[in-house]
């Protein structure tokens, strides 16, 4: 979906503000936490679907005026509730009732498991279809790449553009098919941009890379 | 951890004080998400403290600096952290969750390599940690493919007209880290100094080191 | 510039709410009252530059977060801020001290003059080059329309899209001169696109007028 | 008018109250203008009020409606409507601003049309007044171009797929207005009687009438 989340190239968002090298990695204690019930329920295999998905179905005003980790919340709050596991009233309810105070549960092996998820290398590979673009071969991204409604990788910005294929990449899940578990691993490919093809001649001088599925890609 | 001001305790970053009435929605939310969960025994106390643990203590931009100080002293390595550097990571014990196929990309006297992640904040954890503020904020997104030089200029660097300013758009699983030129003047620093001249800021891009 | 306030084809705003027939025209007093200043001011040709391009300038949380009225309010306030008749902090001081309570003053002449602007059909006629396209021409929007960061009236979801010149109209300034008061009338034209063109083949089918200054066409 | 019990007294449409206890920021910065722009004598009471006035009692969907009626009965006056809406306009004695270059678009058995302005909400006042909410919201703005049908679909309106859905994006100085089919069973109906169908949202092309 063509959503606020697809953020590349608009404007009118203001400065970026850098808080300096000593920014701490969560600015409170929930965030740390909203993390680590990701990671978590991830490794408990408890949040399947697209979390991303959940993400960009939050509503524009809400994804703008919210932060990271409540994007992240929201997500983990729309999933769970989607698949019948907690539901949204639960919670609300819990609120409600004052009972927001989690008890201590200790589960050493889930805590294991966690630390194994972020620190051990993956060996997945994808097996499925040759990549049929070749290196230097000139493409351009569908104008029809999303689905219009649904989830897609391919920002707005690229579409209808004309890229060059840089390289070929391992292959990954087309990410349409991951908000119902669909899984169709499909070739992957870094594409290279000239800023002026992506913004117009008058824009700055760049190129840029982005890595793109193939079904986005047609030739040219 | 079943009172608020154990919660408090076990989990203070210092940023914020976390009691009954200064709860804002967003902690209250989280707390009565974590509650239900643990509830349900989903999540455990002890799994979501290694996750926070780990993120504020064992992992950030300092392996990220480690892997380009190493590049800078070992030709070899180099060569190998261009060429695959989960591969190279490894090399060092850095490895995991975001980080399985990571991309080196190194900044020349011809290119400057500038990472940004439009779609959402992707970002290589087991070399950077967890993404700054500004990395996923609406600003950056937006502007980093865009408008990348004057965005760059914004950060105090202005890259001549004649290197090539290269964005790279993380929107699939491929995670990139920019090697950053080594500075001058540094042929006497151990790799242990260099590291330490390393910054997460040069790492996306935004800075020369 | 690729503001916010460019909306046509964005995702995930949600539904369109109907107040019904009974909605008045303002919801709150203060709203007829910015109306009413905006056309007063205009009437005294004490509001210069680009109204449009004033509110596009808001930034775009503040404009998604805030009312019609009060994009009206935003760009009142920064036009008369930056043409040195009324600063923000001028404003400001008002309403700390506490003097945000408008006299009552009579100008029936100006009111005159403001009912007349409401009602009176206006003769004004631009000259200017002669139209270049024909009907049933195809045209193409052209990628760089825009001036990157400056005012513009041709929307993002049309360029780089071919449609077809369906109506030479009267000659109107060129958007882009407006911000500096540089005015440049030139030919307009009302171009037909279909959706397919617009949004790739999946999208619903129908046909869209949008009308078109020449500087943001070019030939096919 | 120099009280706050004066101003509200004059103006009050019935949804809000406004006094010292009350005001928004909004109402407050509003009032704040307007006491800056009286003091400046760029302003004055009796003109904003007689905006006010005007739009709250003398301009609205009645005046398209009146025309659309006149078309419906009279051929001759069609043709000069869809020729010339402006023109056609004036003379039921409707014109002013937002009115000068204003077409009028036949729905047909095989055009439906919806007018939208994507980039801000550009609206024919003198036919219609002010817009309402929705029309200015970003939803409507976001999706009429987009997904029309869906849309017309929420509105209650489904359009046949045989029928065109003809999408008009004001983006200039055009101000657009629908002139809805002539309900079924209306023959015996004076032209007033005619004008009574007619609604707002039918003349933006939301509504079938």
């Amino acid at each position: 979906m063509d959503g606020i989340h697809d953020l590349g190239g608009m404007q009118g968002f203001g400065p970026v503000e850098d808080q300096g090298a000593d920014e701490p990695p969560f600015h409170h204690p929930w965030e740390g936490r909203v993390h680590g019930m990701m990671i978590s329920l991830g490794a408990n295999r408890a949040l399947p679907g697209s979390f991303r998905y959940a993400i960009e179905r939050m509503g524009a005003v809400q994804y703008l005026t919210t932060s990271y980790y409540e994007h992240w919340m929201a997500a983990i709050e729309t999933l769970l509730d989607e698949q019948g596991v907690v539901s949204r009233e639960a919670l609300a309810r819990r609120i409600e009732q004052g009972r927001a105070e989690p008890e201590q549960r200790l589960d050493p092996e889930l805590a294991q498991r966690a630390k194994t998820a972020l620190t051990a290398p993956s060996k997945r590979v994808w097996r499925g279809p040759d990549h049929r673009f070749t290196v230097g071969q000139k493409v351009r991204a569908k104008k029809d790449a999303t689905t219009h409604s649904g989830h897609t990788r391919c920002p707005r910005y690229v579409r209808d553009v004309v890229g060059v294929i840089e390289r070929l990449c391992p292959l990954e899940p087309l990410p349409e098919g991951l908000p119902t578990r669909d899984i169709q691993p499909v070739p992957l490919y870094t594409v290279c941009f000239h800023s002026h093809d992506l913004w117009g001649e008058g824009a700055e001088d760049f190129t840029l890379r982005i890595d793109l599925v193939e079904p986005y890609l047609e030739e040219v | 951890m079943s009172t608020t001001a154990e919660h408090d305790h076990a989990h203070e970053d210092g940023t914020t004080h976390v009691g009954a009435r200064t709860k804002a929605p967003a902690e209250l939310r989280a707390l009565a998400l974590e509650a239900e969960l643990i509830e349900r025994g989903l999540v455990s106390t002890d799994a979501i403290d290694t996750v926070v643990e780990f993120f504020q203590n064992e992992v950030g931009p300092r392996n990220g600096a480690r892997l380009v100080a190493r590049a800078w002293v070992e030709p070899e390595f180099r060569g190998r952290l261009l060429a695959d550097a989960s591969a190279a990571a490894r090399e060092l014990d850095i490895s995991g969750m975001e980080g399985d196929h990571m991309i080196a990309v190194e900044n020349t006297d011809t290119v400057h390599n500038l990472v940004v992640c439009t779609l959402c904040s992707c970002y290589p954890w087991p070399v950077l940690g967890v993404p700054p503020v500004w990395y996923k904020s609406a600003p950056y997104r937006a502007r980093a493919v865009r408008e990348p030089r004057g965005l760059l200029a914004e950060f105090g660097l202005d890259v001549p007209a004649d290197v090539e300013v290269r964005v790279w758009d993380s929107s699939a699983e491929l995670r990139y880290l920019v090697v950053p030129r080594r500075p001058a003047g540094t042929d006497q620093l151990s790799e242990d100094e260099l590291a330490a001249l390393v910054t997460r800021n040069g790492m996306i891009g935004v800075a020369p080191v």
